[in-house]
């Protein structure tokens, strides 16, 4: 579902130094930089607040926030304490969304860079595996891959890296074949540099940029990802995450909708935070788009 | 030789070889599916007969005899794309019905949600990003780029959720699920009309993030576009703007709009999925979301299958509609 | 009255920098029926000035600051947007660069052609086909009928830009405005273009302004250059006479520079020492001053102004070379 | 005359491509002595970048031989192409494209003599200081990134880059097409001044045939991928037998009052697609002599005075 289109925008002629000024003076980057902050100082200094075990039930059923100070967010539709579920949520939120995107943007940088980078053969098969998993449905294949190797944060992780790849992959071949024969490349080559030397000082420097913006971006589709498996009743059975508090609220919906309602608002401000840095990252590494 | 000519002349042959690199594509899903297969846990038998007894252990005894549990795997494997080449998809337990029928009786549901939420995204989409290109910084435009960010970051099926609360609970303007009233007993246009307003919240919501894509596309391509050369030729004509908005930059806008459409058929089936389950539509999503509930792996790994299909035939029809409205893709040549 | 006059033209971008005054003062005229060249470096404002004409400037993003732009007495920068289109492709035509890009992807030849003609002319479908063969038959197309229906990527270079030309001259314009035509074309297709825009504009009687930077496209072109340097005309005249004894140093220098078949081989060439001033932050004085073998402390001090050299000569120089007798002196 | 330092033999390079092969380099045989510039003239697409890149073996040849030094270079080892490669040298065209964005001018120079080790930080800092003074560009330049400077300097840090190794040969290709006429005369001054001071040979591409003949002691010129004439610079500028070159030279126009009534041999037509080359003669079909013989039969390359001609007609 990542929507968000990353061109394989001409290699960058940023120097890293100015990179964090250009960031912090980009409206986006610096309103995503305060909401991730947000998030992590929840997920960081929230234990400390709600202590406890987010499945016990420690008050009456269905209060609604505000309603009674001992459980500031109310309780859901079995009387557990929503402000420990929501904590217990960003700390997994955040773990599986940058573990699989790890995981994802390994794989779909090797690919991209055996693939660009030699081409013909290797290039083929490459790309052919790509297309396939971009084929496939990736959420119903992430959903299969939870369900037969059964639910855990594990399962979860690996399933959500080997679904998210495939964009990845493509960004980093487009800019390895622009990279490939652009004329300061082949002079390196020219001088006898050895491929992985070539690879690792001329090329990958150049084709990193754009992959770091998308990456932030797929941390936030891994979140939502995450969200709707566990929606969906695929969210390990011991860990409460935002997906299961609202799969959970479903079934009292119309009476009490903030038991889905403030997990929602929680996904979509961790999402909003990554995406906007993403976009900020994608304005600030481009030179392309800093001309305008 | 005009060149349209030589088109459509190409076009049958164009076809011809597109279907046939769809079966490489089909095979690779096969095997994904059986590979799949092999590293679960338990052997393959127990996953696809599902837990918990469903199966009679006859039958799992002839499934067992059937796969060839046995012999070395790339016979197993031999036998398995057999089955489905045959569109043998096997028998689900749990709902007392080969897969591949389950499947067919809930796939028209699916479409019409798709493209229903298609239709949305693509008017509604273009509409909105050609607005806003043509007035850059306005606060139509920064409208539009608040809208995109928060539809980016909203989960579709918390969405639908919240439209259900909205416009079915407060306002109960619109049923809250399914395809139509049960026990009504409509007919004609009546039951056109009940579908439909069954149709337009879960249509809405699956349609709402695609809609988000392609004003954003639209938007950015048409700014491309203005600084093109070409219309800048048109300018120079005397042409006025807007026509050089309709006739020449959406005509060239719509071609990454229609090539985002392939990409994304198959981030549409995964959204279907869930604003089925949200809505109790009952298509193929639906349907995955009662396979996971009773661990129905047959029939899970059958709608993998089946989707990626779908997918594969979607894009195949994108291609051929790019084609037809970029005169530069030469349809007798190989892929690039 | 000429058919063109520019006078005082500026035209600005302004940017994160600062303003770029890319066009800092430009005057220029253009009589009925002939061709004027603007020549100078990339950067030199030539391409700007073009697109000011047509008033093409501001949708790439730069703003006419100051000056006038005399079309056939009607003060172009202040024409409302409906009377600016009534004149575009209509009176002027303008050709471009590349043509590829040019031209729309997704029309045909024919489609282009005709817009052209019923954007300006009460003509039917049928006759704006009829007539788009005929002007195609005017640029020389091989088999123009079939080039109708023809996209733009299935022709040749040389061919997409006949194709440009046609469009162009669908309305029988009084000026035509060539940027750059051929410099994304090879030598032999660009002899042939050149040759058909001389032909054409001795038969159609246009008026015609052709910015290169290709000097010797000039000579073989045009019949007065206009040479720009920093967005300043420095100096301008017929070119038989401009070319043979420039009066400029800028000039001088820099057909010393291309005249390489004229030298002993391998012998050092001519050069231009130093760079283009920054457009930011030009010199209080005579731009070209820092990099003048004959630069005097008055250069610096203030522009020069424009001066008449005689022969329709004019150059805007403190110390230029003068004696015409004396002529090019090879250095 | 003395061995030939760059010798290719009947060098092929087909690229396969959408509906057949493109034909970029065919059975083209040249020869650069030590000190000696060869210059390689033709129009977009007749194979001059591709046989710039073979002779730098960024692609092996589909057939022929290539031999730097009497070494061939398709089956020689390792150490012999390290040799060849610090032997051999080449300047880009785009000196906007050739630098890495990412690495500071220091850097770019130095990596060379990195990669080659030879020798230390000091030795090598003081090498690339002296070599950047040679060029025209001040020291203190080193510290900073190409895209701060202008596109002469960046040309001149190419060529500084190309002579680090203390090459026998350089291959310029398109070294000023992208550079502004009053920039030009500077980097081809600079680059005559260093050919003579090191006794440089060098393959000069260009498409732009004076600055080919100023440059150059032999010139070739390229139709469609193979070689039409070759001569001492002098025979082919004053005296060109091939109908090509002779409209080559008509077509470039000069400033000088009296090339602008001379009398042109201007071709029809544009250059044909190198898949599929017209058979017999390439050039026939824009040929304005073309006899039915040439439609046929494609001429050889054959000895006629001080040229070599590719031409039944010559």
């Amino acid at each position: 579902m990542s929507g968000i289109a990353l061109t394989a925008a001409p290699p960058a002629a940023s120097d890293s130094p100015g990179l964090l000024r250009r960031l912090a003076g980009n409206r986006s980057a610096a309103l995503g930089g305060v909401l991730l902050a947000l998030v992590l100082g929840f997920a960081v200094v929230g234990p400390l607040l709600w202590p406890g075990d987010p499945w016990e039930m420690v008050a009456a059923p269905m209060l609604w926030p505000g309603e009674d100070m001992a459980n500031p967010l109310g309780t859901d539709v079995m009387g557990r304490d929503l402000a420990t579920g929501l904590v217990s949520g960003a700390r997994v939120s955040l773990l599986i969304g940058l573990v699989a995107t790890l995981i994802a943007a390994t794989i779909g940088t090797l690919f991209g860079a055996l693939g660009g980078f030699y081409g013909g053969r290797t290039d083929a098969v490459l790309m052919r595996v790509t297309e396939l998993f971009q084929t496939v449905p990736t959420f119903v294949l992430a959903v299969v891959l939870v369900a037969v190797f059964r639910p855990s944060v594990t399962t979860a992780v690996l399933a959500i890296g080997i679904v998210s790849w495939p964009a990845t992959a493509r960004l980093v071949r487009a800019q390895f074949l622009v990279l490939r024969d652009r004329e300061f490349v082949l002079a390196a080559e020219t001088l006898g540099m050895s491929t992985p030397r070539l690879i690792l000082t001329q090329i990958l420097p150049n084709a990193l940029p754009p992959v770091i913006a998308m990456s932030t971006l797929t941390i936030a589709h891994a979140i939502q990802t995450e969200a709707a498996l566990s929606f969906l009743g695929l969210g390990d059975p011991n860990v409460m995450s935002w997906g299961t508090i609202i799969g959970g609220g479903r079934e009292q919906l119309t009476e009490a909708w903030y038991v889905c309602g403030l997990p929602g608002i929680a996904i979509i401000v961790t999402v909003l935070a990554f995406n906007l840095l993403g976009e900020g990252l994608n304005d600030a590494l481009n030179p392309h788009l800093q001309r305008r | 030789m005009a060149g349209a000519a030589v088109k459509r002349r190409g076009l049958r042959s164009f076809l011809l070889r597109r279907l046939w690199q769809v079966v490489p594509v089909l095979f690779g899903i096969a095997a994904l599916n059986f590979l799949i297969l092999q590293v679960a846990p338990g052997d393959v038998v127990d996953v696809l007969a599902g837990e918990a007894g469903a199966a009679t252990p006859e039958y799992m005894a002839q499934l067992r005899a059937a796969f060839g549990l046995d012999q070395p795997v790339p016979v197993q494997f031999a036998h398995y794309i057999w089955n489905l080449v045959t569109l043998d998809l096997g028998f689900s337990f749990r709902q007392n019905m080969p897969v591949l029928e389950l499947i067919m009786s809930r796939l028209p549901a699916t479409l019409l949600l798709m493209l229903a939420a298609l239709a949305i995204a693509v008017t509604l989409g273009s509409l909105i990003g050609v607005v806003a290109a043509t007035r850059v910084r306005s606060w139509v435009d920064t409208l539009l780029s608040g809208f995109v960010l928060l539809t980016y970051a909203v989960p579709t099926f918390w969405l639908g959720l919240m439209a259900i609360v909205l416009f079915s609970a407060v306002l109960g303007w619109l049923p809250s699920g399914g395809m139509y009233t049960v026990g009504a007993g409509l007919t004609g246009f009546a039951l056109v009309g009940d579908v439909l307003a069954h149709l337009l919240l879960p249509a809405l919501t699956l349609s709402t993030f695609y809609l988000a894509v392609y004003a954003r596309l639209v938007r950015s391509s048409m700014l491309e576009l203005y600084g093109a050369d070409f219309i800048r030729t048109a300018r120079a004509k005397g042409a006025g703007e807007w026509r050089i908005t309709l006739v020449h930059a959406f005509r060239n806008a719509l071609l990454p709009m229609v090539t985002m459409l392939a990409y994304q058929s198959a981030s549409m089936l995964s959204g279907a999925v869930l604003v089925e389950t949200v809505f109790s539509w009952p298509g193929l999503g639906r349907l995955a979301f009662e396979a996971i509930r009773t661990r129905d792996l047959n029939l899970l790994l059958g709608i993998l299958f089946f989707s990626s299909v779908v997918v594969v035939l979607v894009n195949l029809l994108v291609d051929l509609v790019y084609v037809l409205i970029d005169p530069r893709v030469d349809p007798t040549a190989r892929r690039a | 009255m000429p058919l063109l006059e520019i006078r005082g033209l500026q035209t600005w971008f302004e940017t994160r920098a600062g303003t770029v005054k890319a066009v800092n003062g430009v005057d220029l005229s253009i009589e009925r029926g002939e061709t004027v060249a603007l020549v100078g470096e990339s950067g030199s404002g030539k391409s700007v000035t073009a697109y000011s004409v047509l008033r093409l400037i501001e949708a790439a993003g730069g703003r006419i600051a100051g000056g006038e732009v005399l079309f056939d007495g009607t003060d172009m920068l202040r024409l409302d947007l409906a009377s600016l289109r009534a004149v575009r492709g209509n009176r002027i035509a303008m050709i471009f660069q590349e043509p590829l890009s040019a031209l729309n992807p997704v029309q045909s030849i024919g489609t282009q052609i005709v817009e052209a003609l019923r954007l300006h002319r009460d003509i039917g479908l049928r006759a704006a086909r009829e007539r788009a063969v005929e002007l195609l038959e005017l640029v020389r197309m091989p088999s123009p009928r079939e080039r109708l229906e023809e996209y733009p990527h299935r022709l040749s270079g040389g061919m997409r830009q006949r194709a440009m030309i046609a469009i162009a001259l669908a309305c029988e314009p009084d000026l035509l405005i060539a940027d750059e035509p051929t410099t994304a074309l090879d030598v032999t297709t660009q002899a042939q273009i050149l040759d058909l825009l001389r032909e054409l504009q001795g038969r159609l009687g246009m008026a015609m302004l052709l910015i290169t930077h290709d000097l010797g496209v000039v000579a073989e072109t045009a019949d007065r250059v206009a040479v720009l340097y920093a967005g300043r005309v420095v100096e301008q005249g017929p070119v038989e006479t401009l070319f043979d004894a420039p009066a400029h140093p800028y000039t001088r220098g820099l057909l010393d520079a291309v005249r390489i078949e004229e030298l002993p081989p391998g012998s050092r060439l001519p050069e231009i020492p130093g760079m283009v001033p920054s457009l930011l932050a030009l010199p209080p004085g005579c731009a070209f001053a820092p990099r003048c073998p004959r630069a005097t402390p008055a250069c610096d001090a203030g522009p020069p102004a424009m001066r008449a050299g005689g022969e329709g000569r004019l150059h805007a120089c403190f110390n230029p070379w003068l004696s015409t007798v004396e002529g090019r002196v090879p250095a | 005359m003395t061995a030939p330092l760059l010798e290719m033999r009947r060098v092929v390079k087909h690229f396969p491509a959408n509906g057949g092969m493109v034909r970029a380099v065919d059975d083209v045989s040249l020869q650069v002595a030590p000190g000696e510039t060869l210059g390689l003239v033709g129009e977009s697409g007749c194979g001059k970048s591709t046989l710039a890149r073979l002779v730098m073996r960024l692609f092996p040849p589909s057939d022929g031989s290539i031999l730097f030094d009497g070494t061939d270079l398709t089956t020689a080892d390792r150490a012999a192409v390290a040799e060849y490669r610090s032997g051999l040298q080449m300047v880009f065209q785009d000196p906007f494209a050739s630098l890495n964005p990412r690495e500071t001018i220091g850097r770019i120079l130095e990596q060379p003599l990195v990669v080659h080790r030879r020798g230390g930080r000091a030795e090598r800092r003081d090498r690339v200081n002296a070599l950047l003074e040679r060029v025209g560009l001040r020291p203190e330049i080193a510290a900073r990134y190409p895209h701060e400077l202008s596109g002469g300097q960046r040309q001149r840090v190419g060529i500084a880059r190309a002579l680090i190794l203390h090459p026998r040969m350089i291959v310029c290709d398109e070294a000023v097409s992208a550079l502004d006429v009053s920039v030009r005369a500077q980097v081809l001054n600079l680059l005559l001044e260093l050919r003579a001071e090191l006794g440089l040979a060098a393959l000069f591409i260009s498409h732009d045939l004076a600055v080919v003949r100023h440059m150059s002691d032999r010139v070739a010129v390229m139709y469609l991928g193979e070689v039409v004439e070759q001569a001492d610079r002098d025979s082919l500028w004053d005296r060109p037998l091939h109908p090509y070159t002779r409209a080559l030279i008509a077509a470039t126009p000069s400033t000088s009052p009296a090339a602008r009534r001379r009398e042109r041999l201007m071709l029809q037509g544009d250059l044909p697609s190198p898949i599929d080359p017209p058979r017999g003669c390439r050039f026939h079909p824009r040929c304005p002599l073309a006899q039915p013989r040439c439609r046929e039969e494609a001429p050889a390359l054959r000895r006629v005075g001080a040229t070599e001609v590719a031409c039944h007609l010559a």
